[in-house]
């Protein structure tokens, strides 16, 4: 009974294959999954737009939108709608091939990146020997788009933004490979759902053995989730399209269908990212406790997933924009040094991987806390003065 | 409680880990370095503490061992490791005590430097590096550890390399033992060469044990001498170098450029102990065979240098240098104390020397301390008074350097070693050198003691004021050395010969008798004779001088001038060298410079000269009446010239153009055969 | 037959892709196209089942490699001003015989013999865990060479392409990052400001 | 049917010259770049493609190489890349042509 609960989609899957003819079985497989994924990140993507405005709503003391539909939830439908039916403008003096390419160059690659998620027990599209690197391989070549998206539209905001957005996107991709790397180290494989089995079991009977209940897995954790907000170009680092000093940046010059694109791949690449998070440190599909393993294993993927969601929510409610040289000391000189240290206590916990008992394990813990609280507090000096400190503006005042 | 080897390595690495976050910190962060390298010291000690307790138990002899792959390497790896035995615990439990009171020295002596905290970031790489040769089960580990310490030994040298004497001290200090560490280096390669390994203890597989030392000891080489002795004596000459023995001393008394501290911790208690701790690590290797030369040359050179130094150390004025020559003639005893008695002979001698010499270099520090900053014992004087904790401890530590009888250390382990020399059966010259040595060595040290702490108080010079008693975070460490240089004895006394059936893994028990053995108790009494004699021979001389004002002359240099001389200048051996090495380099490079510019620069004087002739004649030529043909090899040169230049244009792409052509003809070439 | 198709679908894709990028005029379109040429090799490597190396391949190339020359091109613009300038150097001819004359060298030993014509054995596959192994134990001595190449790499690059101090003063450089570009200097107070030719009277004889 | 090894080596030759010939013929010294890049590319896929066809597969030198060669290609774009950059800011130009100071 839980097993087929567990199993659901797998199941499904394979009995609607089995209508089909057997040369073209594979092919109906692969069909069915893509067919999900895009289905259901589709949905969530409008999910998402909706729940944010009226989560932001909720902690700005106002309502957000709650007109179309029930309690609101039609919104996405007809800002789609919308979207849809306006006017594709070109500028005259765009390069018009790039200019159309560009969406296409974000969104399908961000695609692809699902393909490596296991989003439950046997639920991953494809079981890559090199899964993550598939997936930092793709993610990479969405700066490109980016860039594609400014150059092409012959503005200096859109340039400036795109150059802002592949720098920073170059920049917080260190901090976000090198966070991982100690799951890597850990887990011993470069598979995703080999990292998910390799967090099953409970520590001291009752801890779920999660990376991120290690010290290094935790600050591989805020590491991670700092990096990737960068990544996705989330606030507080929205720079590239900073409305207030960049008009919207790259996508300045886009508006329609090819602006909904755009609008769709960042959503599609925060899930991916989102995803991927929970994969390395959350335990994937694994269930918190041993007495919930009944609920099946893709709830608790949507369980954590979303709860880091609400997270991205909940940061860009609060926390106000940064700025560019703050933006790039704070890549380069503080998340990059620390995740450089956080090898090594990855190391330390690993080799004193024998000391099993509860005080072995609070000294481990103690060890590596105090291994990363002093470059920490070293390096966050560090960032409080000088050029990325406090700067003085002498109209302003 | 887990087994002690596992947590072995911690114990260099906690003060490593001190270094390198102090070398991080700000230069204002005095406190933090301090505590950071005091408090990594005192956890050191603390494990090494438990480290010690380990061995002490029922089993007769405890050796633990951990080896590990460094890195693998084609089909081999390069195997490293630690090992726990008796000898290692010792030598842990003394390099950890003395670092920590050191350390808590340095804060008093340091206090005003202003580069506090650079100067605890190198002590603390030097304490680990120091660990980390005690602790390798490896000569590679022992190696990398050994030329650390010689790097913080020169960064802590030239801790003030503002004044060109420390520089010049360090950079001295940092050669002349990088001269015995080839040797060192040699000896390593040719022992991993002949039996394939560098670890010391592997299960039977190890360099130091029988298999292996087997197959040493049958080979031989250049001279009918032993492989393994010839192995043994490159390795030697590491030693050598590190422990200032005779032909390499030259740069310990130097070396005293540095802050005082380090000179009690590195060029007394440790370092210059790590020679000795080596010989003592490779004993197996050196006493193989039937005819143990390695042995002999060992004794030999620590019996001279235990003269030798001794006697130069007479006729210093510097209170830091008297004590450095001290230290290398007592080096020259543990030496000598390997060589014809075995480790734990000499390992005792290192041990009660640790105590006792520190205590004396951290007591002339207070008193350099207390004298703002002035050496000369000359300028010294009747400090007796203004400084008696400082002259308490300080007497302490002479009596125990002495040897005077019965409650100092220094008497029981210099006994041992005199008694081994005694005993040893090739030849009865090291026991005399060495009973000159302990004479020579009561007489200096009743001289040093007399100028400093005895007569009237010297006129303050300049306006530095009278001297004063140093703070008590200098003079408590004092107090604990103290009462070690006292006790460390009574571990090793005839009657109760603990440290050597803890070192050998015989039992020996507790029996009164050997005390009355006929000829012990001879040589007891020989060697109290010599130091009593020495003792009231030196107070006879200086007693007097110590009051009468300071500009006179040494009472010795009155009576000998020239020895003194002799002895003043340290018997001329680095004029020797810079007559003999130094020169013969200069003399190398000068005869470089002449070839250069007499030879070469000759041969194309000569060459153009050559050509000038040959122009003359082509002038003649020409004017003769060959103009033509002149002008028509200068036009073909010009063309041919000109043509070269075309190809070098400074277009890559045409260079780039020119290597493709070239590679298609190549390959259509190979294609269809060469025409 | 399937393995053929993508094999040619790829290989025109990088073929057609390669020659976009060497003979576009416009120089980021030259850019991009080589970066869609390496991600068709990457494919390539795929078919070859040398996944990791793929994708190897494509976070180098294209995530790296790629936005380097792009923010070349894009930080030496000035030098592609004015519509008339020809692209091609002036020998291009010549360089274009010599290009089809190495083809022909190339393809010619290759198409004539027979030994290379032949076809895959049927497993060949580089396991991540193989390579990790080998690149740890027998090839630890190239990989630490590699470490510490693009570390000199690096540390190179970045002080070739520093900007010196004498060619800008600091402060005042507006790079394509800062939008809003050097800051105004704080305006004059009302004491120099009143006499502003005071001083210069002064040092004047 | 599957494609044959030759294939993989007439497209690495094709890649090469098509490297070679925008090397040689482009005034842009960021185009040569380009191209060089594209020779070595072909080189690696020489290297893959001999390593799936050889005869001993198992020993992955092929794969280890290609690896070795993209670590090496990404140090030499970073310092080619800061080179053309230098000299633009020296000489206002990267073109190839007039970059010829250095001649006999």
């Amino acid at each position: 009974m839980i097993n087929r609960a567990d199993q659901v989609f797998v199941l499904l899957q394979h009995w609607l294959a089995g209508f089909a003819p057997a040369v073209v079985q594979p092919l109906v497989l692969m069909l069915f999954i893509i067919v999900g994924l895009m289905t259901v990140f589709g949905n969530c993507f409008a999910l998402t737009t909706i729940m944010e405005r009226k989560i932001l709503g909720r902690m700005q003391n106002r309502l957000g939108p709650n007109r179309v539909g029930p309690f609101g939830l039609l919104q996405p439908m007809a800002d789609g709608l919308k979207m849809i039916i306006k006017e594709d403008i070109v500028p005259d003096s765009a390069d018009k091939v790039l200019h159309f390419l560009a969406p296409l160059a974000l969104t399908v690659p961000v695609w692809l990146a699902f393909s490596v998620l296991p989003f439950g027990r046997n639920m991953s599209a494809l079981q890559l020997d090199a899964g993550i690197l598939f997936f930092f391989a793709i993610g990479s070549s969405s700066e490109l788009a980016v860039f594609m998206a400014g150059w092409s539209s012959q503005n200096k905001y859109s340039l400036v933004g795109a150059m802002r957005a592949v720098a920073q996107m170059i920049s917080y991709e260190v901090p976000l490979v090198l966070a991982t790397i100690p799951i890597l180290m850990a887990a011993s494989s470069l598979s995703l759902p080999d990292i998910v089995q390799a967090q099953s079991g409970y520590v001291l009977g009752c801890i779920p053995h999660w990376f991120v209940f290690t010290p290094w897995g935790l600050a591989g954790f805020a590491l991670f989730m700092i990096a990737a907000t960068a990544e996705s170009n989330r606030c507080p680092f929205d720079l590239p399209e900073g409305e207030s000093e960049l008009i919207a940046g790259f996508l300045t010059e886009y508006s329609g269908f090819k602006y909904a694109l755009f609008f769709l791949g960042e959503y599609l690449g925060l899930f991916a990212v989102t995803g991927l998070a929970v994969t390395l440190f959350l335990g994937g599909w694994h269930a918190p406790a041993s007495w919930l393993e009944w609920i099946p294993s893709w709830c608790w993927f949507a369980v954590k997933f979303g709860a880091l969601i609400f997270l991205f929510i909940w940061v860009r409610a609060t926390l106000p924009r940064l700025r560019m040289d703050q933006l790039m000391n704070f890549a380069w000189k503080f998340l990059v040094p620390l995740a450089l240290v956080n090898l090594f206590v990855a190391l330390a916990w690993w080799l004193s991987g024998a000391w099993h008992s509860p005080a072995g394990l609070g000294l481990r813990w103690l060890l590596g806390a105090g291994l990363l609280a002093v470059p920490y507090v070293w390096l966050g000096r560090g960032l409080r003065h000088g050029e990325s400190g406090l700067r003085q503006y002498s109209y302003a005042e | 409680m887990p087994q002690p080897i596992k947590f072995l390595w911690l114990i260099p690495v906690l003060p490593l880990l001190a270094a390198g976050v102090s070398a991080l910190l700000k230069r204002e962060r005095r406190q933090w370095a301090a505590s950071l390298a005091i408090g990594s010291m005192a956890v050191s000690w603390l494990l090494s503490c438990a480290a010690f307790f380990s061995t002490l138990g029922g089993h007769p002899y405890v050796r633990q061992i951990f080896n590990f792959r460094w890195f693998d390497l084609a089909q081999s790896g390069v195997p490293l490791g630690w090992v726990l035995d008796p000898l290692t615990a010792i030598m842990l439990m003394m390099v950890t005590l003395l670092s920590l009171l050191i350390f808590i020295y340095s804060l008093g002596y340091m206090e005003h430097d202003k580069n506090f905290t650079r100067f605890f970031c190198f002590l603390s790489l030097f304490a680990a590096a120091m660990l980390g040769i005690v602790i390798a089960n490896s000569l590679l580990l022992l190696f990398i550890s050994w030329e650390l310490v010689g790097l913080s030994s020169y960064l802590l040298i030239g801790f003030w390399f503002e004044k060109p004497a420390a520089a010049a001290a360090a950079k001295k200090a940092f050669i002349t033992t990088r001269i015995g560490d080839i040797g060192l280096l040699l000896g390593m390669l040719w022992l991993y060469h002949r039996s394939g390994t560098v670890l010391f203890y592997d299960n039977g597989q190890g360099c130091l044990e029988q298999s292996s030392l087997a197959g040493l000891v049958v080979g031989t080489t250049v001279g009918g001498i032993a492989v393994s002795t010839a192995i043994a004596l490159l390795i030697f000459s590491g030693a050598v170098g590190k422990s200032g023995q005779f032909p390499l001393h030259v740069w310990l008394p130097d070396a005293m450029e540095g802050p005082t501290p380090v000179s009690a911790l590195i060029h007394a208690a440790t370092m210059v102990a790590a020679g000795v701790f080596l010989v003592a690590r490779m004993y197996p290797l050196m006493s193989a065979g039937p005819h143990p030369v390695a042995l002999q040359v060992v004794t030999w050179i620590g019996a001279l240098t235990a003269l030798f130094a001794a006697a130069i150390a007479v006729a210093q004025n510097d209170i830091k240098r008297i004590i450095a020559f001290s230290t290398i003639s007592q080096l020259g005893y543990m030496m000598m104390g390997l060589g014809v008695g075995g480790v734990s002979v000499g390992m005792f001698h290192l041990i009660t020397h640790a105590f006792f010499k520190s205590l004396l270099f951290l007591g002339a520090g207070s008193v350099i301390h207390g004298c703002h900053g002035e050496q000369d014992i000359r300028k010294m004087g009747g400090l007796r008074k203004l400084m008696p904790w400082t002259f308490a401890t300080y007497a302490i530590g002479t009596m125990a350097l002495c040897g005077v009888p019965l409650f100092f250390s220094g008497f029981w382990s210099k006994d041992e070693i005199l008694r081994a020399a005694r005993d040893w059966p090739l030849s009865s010259v090291p026991f005399y050198l060495g009973l000159a040595g302990a004479f020579l060595t009561a007489f200096y040290m009743t001289r040093q003691v007399c100028y400093v702490f005895f007569g009237k108080p010297a006129e303050a010079e300049g306006s530095h004021g009278p001297a004063h008693e140093s703070p008590a975070v200098m003079t408590i460490p004092l107090a604990i050395l103290a009462a070690f240089a006292v006790l460390a004895g009574f571990l090793g006394t005839p009657v109760w010969p603990w440290f050597h059936s803890y070192l050998s893994g015989e039992n020996t028990p507790f029996t009164l008798a050997p005390l009355f053995e006929h000829r012990q108790l001879l040589l007891m009494l020989l060697s109290t004779v010599v130091v009593g004699a020495a003792l009231a021979l030196g107070w006879r001389i200086f007693s007097q001088v110590a009051s009468t004002p300071r500009r006179e002359m040494d009472p010795l240099e009155k009576a000998e001038p020239e020895l003194f001389r002799w002895l003043q200048n340290k018997l001329f051996v680095d004029e020797f060298y810079a007559a003999t090495v130094i020169r013969l380099n200069t003399a190398f490079a000068r005869f470089s410079n002449w070839m250069d510019r007499v030879v070469w620069s000759g041969a194309v004087r000569g060459v153009s000269g050559l050509t000038t002739v040959l122009a003359w004649v082509n002038r003649t030529l020409d004017e003769s009446g060959v103009n033509v043909g002149f002008d028509l090899g200068c036009a073909g040169l010009r063309g041919t010239g000109g043509w070269l230049a075309v190809l070098q244009n400074g277009r890559v792409q045409r260079y780039l153009r020119v290597v493709g052509l070239v590679f298609s003809l190549l390959m259509l070439a190979l294609i269809w055969g060469w025409p | 037959m399937l393995n053929e198709i993508t094999f040619y679908l790829t290989a025109i894709w990088t073929l057609v892709f390669a020659i976009a990028a060497m003979s576009l005029r416009q120089m980021v379109h030259c850019a991009l196209s080589a970066a869609a040429a390496f991600a068709g090799l990457a494919l390539i490597y795929l078919e070859l089942n040398a996944p990791f190396v793929g994708f190897a391949q494509l976070l180098v190339y294209v995530g790296a490699i790629a936005i380097l020359i792009v923010f070349a091109v894009l930080l030496t613009r000035g030098d592609e001003v004015g519509p008339n300038r020809s692209q091609a150097s002036p020998s291009w001819l010549a360089g274009l015989a010599v290009a089809l004359l190495v083809l022909g060298a190339i393809a010619l030993p290759i198409l004539s013999s027979p030994s290379l014509q032949k076809v895959a054995p049927p497993v060949a596959t580089a396991p991540v865990k193989r390579i990790g192994e080998e690149l740890m134990t027998r090839y630890v001595l190239p990989l630490e060479t590699v470490g510490v190449l693009l570390t000199a790499a690096m540390i190179g690059a970045v002080v070739i392409a520093l900007r010196e101090e004498s060619e800008k003063p600091a402060g005042q450089g507006t790079s394509l990052l800062s939008f809003n570009g050097g800051r105004t200097q704080r305006p004059a107070t009302p004491e120099t400001a009143a006499h502003p030719e005071t001083e210069e009277a002064v040092t004047l004889p | 049917m599957n494609p044959l090894l030759s294939h993989y080596l007439v497209l690495s030759a094709l890649l090469f010259s098509v490297g070679f010939a925008g090397a040689v013929t482009r005034r842009s010294a960021i185009i040569a770049l380009i191209g060089l890049e594209l020779m070595l590319n072909a080189a690696n896929l020489n290297f893959i493609a001999f390593w799936r066809y050889g005869s001993n597969p198992q020993a992955l030198t092929g794969v280890m190489f290609v690896l070795f060669s993209i670590a090496m290609a990404a140090a030499e774009a970073a310092v080619g890349l800061a080179l053309v950059i230098s000299i633009y800011r020296q000489r206002k130009t990267i073109r190839l042509d007039n970059l010829d100071s250095l001649k006999g």
